[in-house]
């Protein structure tokens, strides 16, 4: 295997020390900067690990959205002084911290290096799975259960978020004038963005779920300025967050009824079917974590 | 037991369970108010299971085993077989329950809860039942820790501080004993198998005492001290008396019969029927349980001679008798064998007609001490007889039927060559003597105090001194303590039948 | 031919270089002025200017070599093409959030001017995230 | 110190930072940055074990991309129970 | 037939949740209608696959979703564990369904019905699956379920639905890695393939003793256990009898079926592994039984009770070791327990809800009068107490004396002892509850009791109903025993 190149141990050291920093800073806010940065630099280290999926989905999801999520709660930083934990915690964490690492270290060492049975039989089962970019045809054919219950895991938790809401949700009222204007830009380009994504998807590097991220941070770039529907959490936001789901469910049980078996998807209808799956999932995906920051900032708002 | 037995496939036994199992199921769901039809299920179960038993003893005696087996886990499975040993119990159990039935009726008229109690009794009734007709140890020890829970309540029913207190301390004994038997059985199953109850010991225990005598007599250890409990042998006896909280038809059912005899019915399956008498000699586990036994005698009498309350009294006499019977058991002849069978019967008649006159004498005249009971006889005189009935056969007079339980015990003592149980005898004798006569003499001879508030009180003139539902039963149970010393010669007899098991351990 | 790559190569690099330094000097600028206006016109002039010549060299690096690492379809044209939208919409974005954050800081337009200030001027008021980190910047 | 090895000590080595501040922290917000942190590590691992082979390993990243969408879902329901923790005690349940 | 209801198993109630979530939220007896019409079908669909398990020839439903067989696709297997499982789920899942359909704060409001039935269906897929990632994916879901349903509670329910969470991630994270070293080693994600692929060494030890502290974390054995006593309690009260009797369980089977597949393989490291697993389990045994003596409230009696019988399921993995017949009576015997448990708790839980929403609060000193008012709500405890403590008719006694068997057979007598004092422990908080409900008659002093809040009927007859199926079911142990001996696990090399 190929020995560890100036690059990959910059970028090592790199990504180590932003997470160091993300969690050693002691404010709140300094915490969440920090994430941001470490966000993109590890979209830098998926991008070498030649993942670009993953590096657009951490850009997008990882950084984007949970950052999002994260600088939208330091508007409301809590009074009460962080306590600090106990120094013996400290020193125990610590010491185990080291010995857990130290261990894990040698483990991995043993990590054989020829790779896994998996991309051969991918790369000869591709041609009918209806999307010719590998990760693609993983997501949404071959193990298309993990993506389905992911979807359900990002509706529940929309749920359940949506549920710790008590009072009606409100646009926020006094948008500065750079917001609307940036709104009136990014909008448009964003969605235009997301949309190429998602039908990018299926020959090269994009899909859903980058595709949903993309229309995440449309959605609530329009919150931020002002757009009501963007604000609303009424039924047609719920419809359309349980959209994806449904609409994989409603698949997998025609297959079942109809066609060879569970999520079986034919050859000669699989691209069809992958396509319009993802791009309800896209959407869903989308309302889905708007609503999740919504449901946030709206939990802060104290009923004037 | 018998070892020529026909063993036929038959679903009596699970009606004699179902006999109280049904009535008592459906008198939980019964509000407080439908008392007539609460009355006329107890007396029905009661009067099906007495039938249901006169049926089987012929059949029984005549060495056809009914039996039937319910698969349970694999490997294992529940075995109901109603032998003459077992039919032996049951045939005690059933009967006095019908008689305690009629006493708890009368006793608890106008009492809160009662659909509650007798649920709760039907059930444990239902446990003793199941301990008498159970096949192997493992329907021995389902039964066993049912009985436990069925009875908490029972002791507790009164729902006082001192009831709870009383229930709690029992509730902790019985289930450490559960607990011990759980481990013996479970350690004897897995080493050779589901144990079946077969005359003169099972034969794969046997050979496991040969080949690991020292996990033998651990599994015996525990085996023993988690019955013990039970039957209260000393030091694990100190629930019995804690428990005369309870209820004078629970402590008569409990204490005379239900309770007591599990432990002691258990002791002598495991001795005679799964470990058989030679090889739980040979293991040295015969003479501790012997001189345990002995030892309690004389401890039981002993505190008994000190306590004023009557039913405590009573129940070290229990603590005392019962270890008879394990004495009986942990001797090698057959002679004593019988005797201690016969005194599972007797001593269950006439523990219960002394418990009966105990709650009479509180219930009509709210005396519960010895020292309150002077003169007592010229008010409730058919009470006082039978208690001096039931108290002169517990001393063992002849012709009453304690005489024809420890007679053979002694002889037992002599044929086995152990003199010092004919010295255990008679000591207990003669404290038996020591704690039963002052009652008797205070009960009839002392002239009643002048100022005991029942002598003032003017009393209704009313044909009989107590209720009949209370009365009836004493009698019964004191004119059966007389019929059988007198009749001891009839074939179907609990001394006859006693030997006929007797023999069967001595292939 | 060859030599036409070599020099771009060395333009890419020149400029790549130029663009590092701006953006080192965005940064110290932003660590070293004092108050939030100065602060802010530091990083977000010179940055982007930075981020400028950073595109800059790498639309000559993908011209010379036909794709880079962005690979994808287009040829040199369409990663060209996406290089500089990626710098436009980073203009936007710092534009816009040099916006907000010294909008509260401007006095109002309408408002008469306020009595002399108090002596030495104070730190603006701390609207920006304040990052902790260990900057060594001794109080005014 | 081969590529491969250096890179999963990488991802262990985040894991690890990120679980230890994540026990230590107090502050709720920064403890779930802390638990970001972790699941990158975690993420390093399964990626880096995705480039083994000469093509990257198609299912690794699979499960790398359900693991960030599984992480934000989740940081999203745990911020908003941040939020009804530090309320103030005058918002009553629905 | 049944192969075709195992993924509806998962995808039905799943389906429903979402529907079920799109309903506007003044709604609420329309989402009860929703949940109540898909606990029926549930019903039906589990009884379907449960007979098809016990007709099947290798007492096995197999599945190959998208029709990929691995290591590619996703296998969902329904075996005999998963019966058991299903049977219990349904049973507890119907009775929750019923009691929060006709009394709405049992659950917390109309948002309850959509995270209750993801939370079910995820329950569906933990047991069935055969994958390692999706194992991973169904129990994130599950804890996404699990923490909304607890942050539905009344008063400060916010925190303890929290630090749930953050203990249930930090848990998936190190079974995540664990899986990545199995991948790594195995290039499979599916359990029973990768069995196959591999042998003792670091990485298979790292595998199961990450499996080990994260299933441990998520499903509170001791020392991971602090989280629990304090989320249960503040969940709902149907909330906290599905905590406590399937939620806690999905960890452990992952946890049951990874050392299932694959501790076999790993030589002398999963022996002390086990033996560690089983150390856990019987200090949470005296631990939980400990601390459930001292707790002055009924829910975190019964929260600590939880502990207690993790406690009891953690010694299964070292009752396994030995293999041969040992490991058949402690694989059936957990199984069992696992059962028994879920009913007894369901239906504990739910009586001390009946009891709180009766009296205002769960304080032994306020439920003084319960036995006079409600005799069938304390009756259920009772029941339930007894099949807990393992005496019988009960579930729990089969359960108990399969393990003690395997104890006894194996010659680990320390797990033995742990199981005869946890017992005794049981039998002591129920009676202190039993106690403290049944006000001492000449405790004249205090002031009658209160005359307790309306409760409909239904509510409380369902907890009596749970109490009763975990005897009634005592009759079934031998069937299901027998049907999961032949596909025990064979023990550790």
């Amino acid at each position: 295997m190929s020995p560890a190149s100036v690059l990959d141990v910059v970028l090592a050291a790199a990504v180590l020390a932003v997470a160091l920093v993300a969690v050693l800073l002691p404010s709140r806010r300094g915490a969440v900067s920090a994430f941001l940065v470490l966000g993109v630099v590890l979209a830098v280290l998926w991008a070498r690990l030649d993942a670009p999926d993953i590096a657009l989905a951490e850009a997008a999801l990882g950084s984007g959205v949970a950052g999002a999520l994260l600088m939208d709660t330091l508007t409301a930083d809590p009074a009460r002084p962080g306590r600090r934990a106990g120094r013996t915690a400290v020193v125990v964490g610590l010491l185990a911290g080291a010995v857990a690492l130290a261990a894990l270290t040698v483990v991995v060492r043993a990590v054989p290096d020829e790779p896994s049975l998996l991309p051969a039989a991918v790369a000869e089962e591709i041609h009918g799975a209806g999307a010719d970019h590998a990760v693609t045809a993983v997501l949404l054919n071959f193990r298309s259960l993990d993506t389905l219950l992911e979807a359900a895991v990002l509706v529940f938790a929309a749920a359940g978020a949506g549920a710790l809401v008590r009072t009606p949700v409100r646009a926020p009222d006094p948008v500065p004038a750079p917001v609307t204007a940036l709104a009136r830009v990014l909008l448009p380009a964003l969605v235009l963005l997301g949309t190429w994504l998602l039908l990018a998807g299926t020959s090269r590097p994009g899909g859903a779920f980058q595709a949903g991220a993309m229309f995440a941070g449309a959605l609530v770039v329009a919150f931020v300025a002002g757009a009501r529907f963007a604000a609303s959490q009424g039924t047609a936001a719920r419809a359309w967050t349980v959209a994806g789901v449904l609409a994989f469910v409603a698949l997998a049980a025609g297959t079942a009824m109809l066609g060879q078996g569970w999520l079986v998807l034919d050859p000669r209808w699989a691209g069809a079917a992958v396509l319009t799956v993802e791009t309800v999932l896209a959407v869903s995906i989308g309302v889905g974590l708007a609503q999740v920051f919504v449901a946030n900032s709206e939990a802060r708002r104290v009923p004037s | 037991m018998n070892p020529d037995a026909q063993v036929h496939e038959s679903v009596l036994p699970v009606v004699m369970l179902l006999t109280s199992l049904v009535p008592g199921l459906v008198i939980f769901f019964l509000r407080e108010d439908q008392v007539r039809l609460r009355t006329t299920l107890n007396m029905a179960g009661a009067v099906a299971k007495v039938a249901l038993v006169a049926v089987l003893v012929p059949l029984v005696v005549a060495g056809q085993v009914q039996r039937a087996a319910f698969p349970w886990l694999p490997g294992v499975e529940l075995v109901l077989t109603a032998d003459t040993f077992s039919l032996f119990f049951a045939a005690l159990s059933s009967l006095l329950w019908l008689v305690t039935t009629v006493y708890a009726i009368g006793y608890l008229e106008g009492a809160p809860h009662r659909s509650r109690f007798f649920g709760f009794f039907s059930l444990c009734v239902t446990a003793t039942v199941g301990i008498a007709l159970a096949g192997n140890l493992l329907t021995f020890l389902f039964f066993y820790e049912m009985l436990t829970l069925v009875t908490y309540p029972l002791v507790a029913h009164r729902g006082t501080r001192a009831a709870l207190d009383g229930a709690r301390t029992y509730l902790a004994y019985t289930l450490g004993g559960g607990v011990l038997v759980l481990l013996g059985v479970v350690w004897l199953t897995v080493l050779v198998g589901p144990v079946e109850f077969t005359a003169g010991g099972a034969a794969a225990v046997a050979e496991l005492a040969a080949e690991r005598p020292g996990t033998a007599t651990a599994i015996g250890l525990v085996l023993l001290a988690g019955l013990g409990v039970k039957a209260a042998i000393f030091p694990l006896h100190r629930w019995l008396p804690v428990a005369m909280v309870a209820p004078a038809p629970v402590s008569a059912l409990l204490h005379a019969v239900a309770v007591v005899k599990a432990g002691v019915y258990g002791i002598v399956r495991v001795v005679h029927d799964v470990f058989g008498l030679r090889v739980f000699a040979d293991l040295g586990l015969l003479h501790v349980l012997a001189v345990a036994a002995g030892v309690t005698i004389v401890y039981g009498s002993l505190r008994a001679l000190t306590q004023d309350d009557l039913k405590k009294r009573l129940a070290y006499s229990t603590v005392s008798q019962l270890s008879y019977v394990t004495l009986g058991a942990a001797l090698l002849s057959p002679v004593a064998t019988a005797g201690a069978l016969t005194h599972i019967f007797h001593q269950g008649i006439m523990k219960i007609t002394l418990f009966f006159c105990a709650g009479l004498f509180a219930e009509v005249l709210g005396l519960s001490k010895v020292s309150q009971l002077a003169g007592v006889a010229r008010r409730m005189p058919l009470t006082a007889i039978a208690f001096t009935v039931a108290a002169f056969g517990m001393i063992g007079l002849p012709p009453l039927a304690g005489f024809v339980s420890k007679w053979p015990l002694a002889l037992g003592g002599l044929d086995a060559g152990e003199p010092w149980v004919l010295a255990v005898l008679l000591t207990s004798t003669l404290l038996n003597a020591a704690y039963f006569l002052p009652v008797i003499h205070t009960l009839w001879v002392r002239p009643p105090e002048e100022g005991a508030r029942w002598v003032t009180e003017p009393h209704r003139v009313r044909s009989i001194e107590a209720p009949a539902s209370l009365l009836v039963p004493a009698l019964i149970t004191a004119a059966l303590t007389l019929a059988c010393g007198v009749f001891a010669g009839w074939d179907y007899s609990p001394w006859q039948i006693a030997r006929i098991i007797a023999e069967g351990s001595y292939p | 031919m060859t030599a036409v790559v070599a020099v771009a190569d060395v333009l890419a690099v020149l400029l790549l270089a130029a663009g590092c330094f701006f953006v080192v000097a965005g940064t110290l600028g932003l660590l070293r002025f004092a108050d939030l206006p100065t602060r802010l016109h530091g990083v977000a002039k010179a940055d982007n200017l930075g981020l400028g010549f950073i595109t800059a060299g790498l639309v000559v690096h993908a011209l010379a070599h036909g794709g880079g690492i962005a690979g994808g379809g287009g040829g040199a044209g369409g990663i060209v093409a996406k290089l500089v939208l990626v710098w436009l919409f980073a203009l936007l974005g710092t534009a816009a959030n040099s916006h907000l954050l010294a909008a509260p800081a401007r006095p109002e337009p309408g408002a008469e001017e306020k009595p002399e200030r108090e002596p030495g001027p104070g730190p603006g008021p701390e609207t920006t995230p304040e990052p902790e980190a260990p900057a060594t910047r001794e109080a005014p | 110190m081969t590529r491969l090895e250096l890179l999963l000590a990488l991802g262990c080595a985040v894991l690890v930072v990120g679980l230890v501040a994540h026990l230590l922290a107090r502050d709720l917000v920064r403890r779930v940055v802390a638990l970001n942190v972790a699941s990158a590590g975690v993420m390093i691992v399964l990626l880096v074990l995705a480039t083994r082979g000469t093509e990257p390993d198609p299912v690794a990243q699979a499960l790398v991309l359900t693991g960030i969408v599984i992480m934000a879902a989740i940081t999203g329901l745990a911020l908003a129970l941040v939020r009804r923790v530090e309320a103030p005690e005058d918002e009553e349940a629905p | 037939m049944s192969a075709l209801l195992l993924p509806a198993l998962v995808l039905g109630p799943l389906a429903a949740g979402a529907v079920a979530a799109v309903v506007p939220r003044e709604r609420g007896r329309v989402r009860a209608a929703v949940g109540l019409t898909t606990a029926a079908l549930t019903a039906l669909a589990c009884a379907v696959v449960v007979g098809g398990v016990a007709t099947a020839p290798g007492h096995e439903v197999r599945v190959a979703l998208a029709g990929w067989e691995p290591p590619l696709g996703i296998v969902l297997r329904a075996d005999a564990a998963s019966a058991a499982l299903l049977v219990l789920t349904t049973l507890v899942g119907v009775a929750v369904s019923v009691t929060v359909a006709v009394r709405d704060d049992a659950g917390g409001g109309p948002a309850f019905w959509p995270l209750w039935l993801g939370l079910w269906a995820a329950l569906h897929g933990v047991y069935v699956t055969q994958d390692l990632f999706n194992a991973y994916v169904l129990l994130e879901l599950v804890t996404v379920g699990a923490v909304s349903l607890v942050a539905l509670g009344k008063g400060r329910s916010a925190g303890p639905a929290l630090r749930y969470l953050f203990v249930a991630v930090v848990g998936s994270l190190l079974f995540l890695l664990a899986i990545a070293l199995v991948y790594a080693e195995a290039g499979t994600l599916d359990m029973s393939a990768a069995a196959g692929r591999v042998a003792p060494g670091p990485l298979l030890t790292a595998a199961l003793a990450l499996t080990l502290v994260g299933m441990g974390a998520k499903m509170a054995l001791f020392p991971l256990h602090s989280w629990l006593p304090v989320a249960h309690p503040a969940a709902p009260a149907a909330v906290s009898a599905v905590l406590s009797a399937l939620v806690v369980k999905a960890a452990l089977v992952v946890l049951w079926r990874f050392w299932v597949a694959l501790a076999p393989a790993a030589g002398g490291a999963a022996h002390v592994l086990a033996v560690a697993s089983g150390v856990a389990g019987s200090a949470a045994v005296l631990w939980g039984g400990l601390m459930a003596l001292r707790q002055r409230r009924l829910k975190r009696i019964v929260a600590y009770s939880t502990v207690t019988q993790v406690g009891y399921l953690a010694l299964v993995l070292p009752l396994m070791a030995p293999g041969g017949e040992a490991a058949r009576a402690a694989w059936s015997g957990g199984l069992l327990l696992v059962v028994a448990h879920g009913l007894a708790k369901a239906a504990m839980f739910l009586a001390a809800g009946v009891l709180t929403a009766a009296y205002g609060s769960d304080h032994l000193e306020d439920l003084r009068g319960a036995m006079r008012h409600r005799p069938w709500v304390v009756a259920a405890l009772g029941v339930a107490g007894v099949s807990l403590a393992g005496l019988p008719p009960t579930l729990g006694f089969a359960a108990k004396w399969q393990l003690l068997a395997a104890g006894v057979e194996s010659g680990q007598w320390w797990w033995v002892a742990a199981l005869l004092a946890g017992g005794l422990l049981t039998v002591g908080y129920t009676a202190v509850v039993l106690r403290a409900v049944s006000a001492p008659a000449d405790a004249g002093e205090q002031a009658p009791e209160p005359p307790p809040a309306a409760v409909p009927t239904v509510q409380a007859a369902v907890p009596l109903a749970l109490a009763v199926a975990a005897v009634v079911l005592s009759v079934l142990a031998g069937g299901l025993a027998g049907l999961v001996a032949d596909t025990a696990p064979r023990g550790l090399a």
